[in-house]
């Protein structure tokens, strides 16, 4: 029993670890990071060498990569878009603005950074970063969202 | 049966965060309400705060696409309140890095609109051939989005390597006449969702105040690179696409032409660039008074209005953008449209919602 | 040979399922090299199923639950069923009239992810629901009148006879109009606009989340290997007799018919709604009345 | 070019995908993170006041003067290395490195000022780049005189102009 239940969870963390799905957030940034999140996906770099696929529903994905110093009319999106995404979920702040709001950090409009609204696994800095440093941060993640614990179809943890 | 369906402010289609509610009719668009917003980040405010040289930074951060524009246009507004005109050379270089940059936008948005089209196939040779621009840009300025290349008086980098922009300016120019603007113009199923789809006259252009591409592309033939020259552009030989039957095709292939006439642009500024002095200088105080400065973005024309006290901070510095003025238009394009041209349309006037909102 | 063994082994559960990852990580593979890039490695869809049905769902209302686990089964079910009724080897269960069950059972999922979009109660399920509805009408219309031109030439509703028996010219056009069904049921471009991601998310599958979204993916994979494989058990008249050797010539015409129908995806920007309507009831529907025409007159 | 030749093409091509953690390495000119060489730092915050995200400070003390960096407030903009007079900040040519919580990269350095080796107080020293542009050549004299603080090379200076007059009284 013991080994059953230890071969299944090692199959869900390699499954996971090969199959995780993006969902991409652009609580208001410049669009910088954004356009180097989408060339991720083109020839060059394609994540999907990964296993990656980028989602258009929250409730589909795994990371959720964020960009932009968290304005005040996408914060409420922000919160519910994290909420929508079930268990297990990473998050990646990509650039220096979900980090600490970059050179918007005092602009009244600004209520960032992002880890006051849902905690933040890995960041990758740069502004923007270049498409191989996305890359790396996602690989980073996969590796979190791989330790996370298992949950059987019955709702039953194993850790 | 009517209904409304939300486009946004999180849509796989957008990589911006804004709203379009489309109330529907079946799969007809009866009327579009358009909310922005979602990127205010009170760019001009904060400008307020900081000193001259620290808002060249900031002002490049009101648009990750066409970040050049903006610390140009600032700089050219600061060069015309301090009286001061940088060298021939810096002016080429900034010549040519706005046209990579025009080039990078237009590929860019090319690549959106066949992703929109759910033509991955074309999406991916677009941001294929952008990689060639975006490598080009980094080499020259070391970071491939905001190259921090304007100073004010000058340019912050030279370009010590003619030759390799000139061979990727030539694959560039290559590939868009012999790979998009075939494919764009004459692939039935490119042509069957962008013919005729999203049309707005001439006549409403000109009402509307349509500025750049999406004017030119319902006939009106208006650049600032000609009607005003600024930098070096008045020595220069290029023509302005125009196209008169203002649908979504018509967007497309107008900024597929000026990236023809971009690389050409580029190639003459390469072999007219005289040798000397580039760098910027370092001002940190303005003389009291005003300025203003405008450019021909890649999206249409962009404003600086700049006052100052004669203080380090500025007194105020009004942007304005095209999309701001264009997107109005995209409610009289998409009454009558289907859901399906919705995304289409209003991305065929290439919104920059990060310009408009700030 | 005994149902149990269709319905459980081949061309049921134990080949259907492994085969529709297959066809699935195929399709995104092929894609991938026609844009030069490197495509998802192995197997994909297998890991996604694995990580999709271990997520921890967010909590529904109680009642709603049922139809999540329901309807997806349900369409599994029936789509295994009908590839059970395919004539692959020789002595495949062949029953009067099956091909009518076959057509019955191969529009239970359409069925089901129309339900699905309505049960979601998002805009967007709805509206890619009413899509969905609406291209299955488009569709069905040509590729019905393909095989009753098929069951007429061959005189029999016996798919295993219509395999055997119809005259070329027929099979030949009929089996072309039946190609041209394909991509709509199988929500592949051209005619996607069911599940336009740059319209409307997902379309009906919007809301779905970890399980209830794997079961789907898994009935979409099955979709997969039933609707290429009707074409593929259609196309070759003679059998060999040995059943490996069949079963694998069987197989091999299908993942061809995955290239096909991937390239032809590569190459085309997305329809509209109307315009595939237009597509399916002019030229679909052309050339399945064309191949009627044929069988009357050959 | 039609769409089917893009596909053979793409086909004939085969795969230009990097394969991942393959990379373009980055330009000569990359802008990454911001190094300091603290022997030429005078710090005089020139480029804590171009820095638009308040990513540099530059605090002083009595006896030492900080200067910290957090690259996650940084835009990678390279104003603080071009507005340096001593050159002492430079930008890594390679991607900063990915990091798990806020904060994590930041580097503060604390430099303690030299001490006057007249009075032995701490202060402000002209680095070698400094003094170089100063003085074309710098002699011995100048050299002694850099070492002390400006209150002692004052009474250095005081002392030196007493004894000149001392020595033009006692030579008329």
């Amino acid at each position: 029993m013991e080994a059953k239940l230890s071969f299944f969870v090692h199959l869900v963390r390699y499954a996971r670890g090969r199959s995780p799905w993006l969902f991409h957030l652009n609580c208001g940034g410049c669009n910088g990071c954004d356009i180097e999140f989408l060339a991720c996906l083109t020839p060059r770099y394609d994540v999907e060498q990964l296993g990656i696929r980028l989602e258009g529903s929250p409730r589909h994905a795994d990371i959720l990569c964020v960009s932009g110093p968290v304005t005040r009319n996408t914060q409420a999106a922000l919160q519910t878009i994290y909420a929508q995404m079930p268990a297990p979920k990473v998050v990646v702040a990509i650039g220096s603005c979900p980090a600490s709001g970059n050179v918007f950090a005092d602009s009244p409009s600004v209520v960032g950074p992002l880890e006051k609204f849902i905690p933040v696994d890995v960041y990758v800095p740069g502004c923007p970063p270049r498409p191989n440093a996305i890359l790396e941060g996602i690989a980073n993640a996969i590796e979190q969202l791989k330790t996370k614990p298992v949950t059987g179809i019955g709702g039953k943890s194993h850790a | 049966m009517s209904y409304t369906i939300p486009i946004g402010p999180y849509h796989p289609a957008l990589e911006e965060p804004y709203k379009l509610e489309l109330e529907c009719e079946g799969e007809n668009v009866r009327e579009a309400h358009l909310q922005i917003g979602f990127n205010f980040r009170a760019i001009e405010l904060i400008a307020q705060s900081r000193n001259i040289i620290q808002n060249i930074a900031l002002f490049e951060r009101v648009c990750g696409i066409c970040s050049n524009v903006h610390t140009l246009t600032y700089c050219l507004a600061l060069e015309n309140l301090l009286g001061i005109e940088p060298s021939l050379r810096a002016q080429y270089i900034r010549v040519i890095v706005a046209e990579l940059e025009r080039l990078h936008s237009h590929i860019l948005w090319a690549g959106a609109a066949a992703h929109i089209l759910g033509f991955q196939t074309l999406f991916m040779t677009c941001f294929r051939l952008r990689e060639v621009v975006m490598d080009l840009l980094e080499t020259i300025s070391g970071n491939r989005v905001n190259y921090a290349m304007n100073a004010i008086g000058g340019v912050n980098r030279d370009l010590t390597d003619p030759q390799t922009i000139r061979d990727g300016v030539r694959q560039i120019q290559k590939a868009v006449e012999g790979q998009l603007l075939p494919i764009f113009t004459n692939d039935p199923t490119v042509r069957a969702r962008c013919a005729g789809v999203g049309i707005l006259t001439k006549a409403n252009a000109i009402a509307w105040g349509a500025v750049g591409p999406t004017a030119r592309a319902s006939g009106v033939a208006q650049d600032i690179r000609q009607a005003q020259p600024y930098l070096v552009y008045d020595r220069f030989e290029f023509s302005v696409p125009v196209q008169e039957s203002g649908d979504v095709l018509a967007r497309i292939l107008v900024r597929a032409l000026e990236m023809v006439e971009s690389c050409q642009i580029i190639e003459q500024a390469l072999e007219q660039m005289p040798s000397g002095q580039w760098k910027g200088q370092l001002f940190v105080e303005l003389p009291p008074g005003e300025a203003v400065a405008r450019i021909e973005a890649p999206r249409g024309e962009v404003f600086y209005y700049i006052a100052s006290d004669g203080s380090e901070k500025p007194l105020r510095v009004k942007v304005r953008t095209p999309s701001f003025v264009n997107m109005p238009t995209v409610r009289l394009m998409l009454k009558g449209a289907t859901l399906a041209d919705a995304p289409l349309i209003q991305a065929s006037i290439d919104p920059c919602y990060s310009c408009t909102d700030r | 040979m005994p149902s149990w063994f269709a319905l459980l082994i081949f061309p049921g559960f134990l080949y259907a399922v492994p085969m529709g990852w297959l066809m699935l990580w195929l399709e995104r593979k092929i894609l991938a090299r026609l844009q030069s890039r490197i495509g998802p490695p192995f197997y994909q869809p297998f890991f996604d199923f694995i990580k999709l049905m271990t997520k921890e769902p967010l909590r529904r209302a109680s009642g709603e639950d049922i139809f999540y686990l329901l309807l997806p089964l349900l369409a599994l079910g029936a789509t295994v069923g009908s590839l059970t009724l395919l004539p692959i080897l020789p002595s495949s269960a062949s029953a009067v009239g099956d091909l009518v069950l076959f057509v019955a059972l191969v529009e239970v999922a359409p069925i089901c992810l129309v339900l699905l979009g309505f049960l979601s109660r998002s805009i967007f399920g709805q509206v890619g629901a009413i899509r969905e509805a609406t291209l299955t009408i488009a569709t069905n219309l040509p590729f019905i009148t393909a095989l009753i031109a098929l069951a007429y030439a061959s005189g029999s509703l016996r798919l295993m006879e219509i395999a055997s028996n119809a005259p070329l010219a027929t099979r030949a056009i009929a089996l072309l109009a039946l190609l041209f069904c394909l991509p709509i049921k199988l929500r592949l471009n051209p005619f996607s606009v069911a599940n336009a991601e740059q319209e409307i998310y997902q379309g009906a599958l919007t809301e779905l989340d970890g399980w209830r979204l794997g079961l789907w993916e898994l009935t979409h994979a099955v979709e997969w290997v039933a609707l290429s494989g009707l074409i593929a058990s259609l196309a070759v008249p003679w059998r060999s007799g040995q059943a490996i050797l069949d079963a694998i010539l069987f197989a091999l015409l299908s993942l061809v018919l995955v290239v096909v129908l991937t390239v032809i995806a590569g190459a085309t920007a997305r329809l509209k709604l109307l315009q595939a309507s237009r597509f399916y009831w002019r030229w679909g529907f052309g050339l399945a009345l064309l191949a009627l025409v044929v069988s009357l007159f050959l | 070019m039609s769409i089917w030749e893009i596909l053979a093409e793409n086909l004939r091509q085969g795969v230009v995908t990097l394969r991942y953690p393959q990379r373009v390495p980055p330009p000569a000119r990359y802008r990454g993170l911001v190094q300091i060489e603290l022997e030429d730092c005078v710090g005089c915050a020139s480029c804590a006041y171009v820095c638009v995200s308040a990513a540099i400070h530059v605090t002083e003390e009595r006896e030492t003067f900080c200067w910290s960096y957090d690259p996650a407030k940084c835009t990678f903009c390279g104003r603080c290395v071009d507005a340096c007079p001593t050159s002492a900040l430079q930008m890594q040519a390679e991607c900063p490195p990915i990091y798990h919580c806020a904060g994590a990269l930041a580097v503060t350095y604390t430099r303690a000022y030299p001490r006057c080796e007249g009075c032995g107080k701490p202060f402000k020293v002209a680095t070698q780049i400094l003094r170089q542009r100063a003085y074309t050549e710098v002699s011995g004299e100048v050299e002694t005189l850099l070492r002390l603080c400006p209150v002692c090379r004052q009474k250095e200076a005081i002392k030196s102009m007493v004894e000149a007059r001392r020595i033009k009284e006692a030579t008329r």
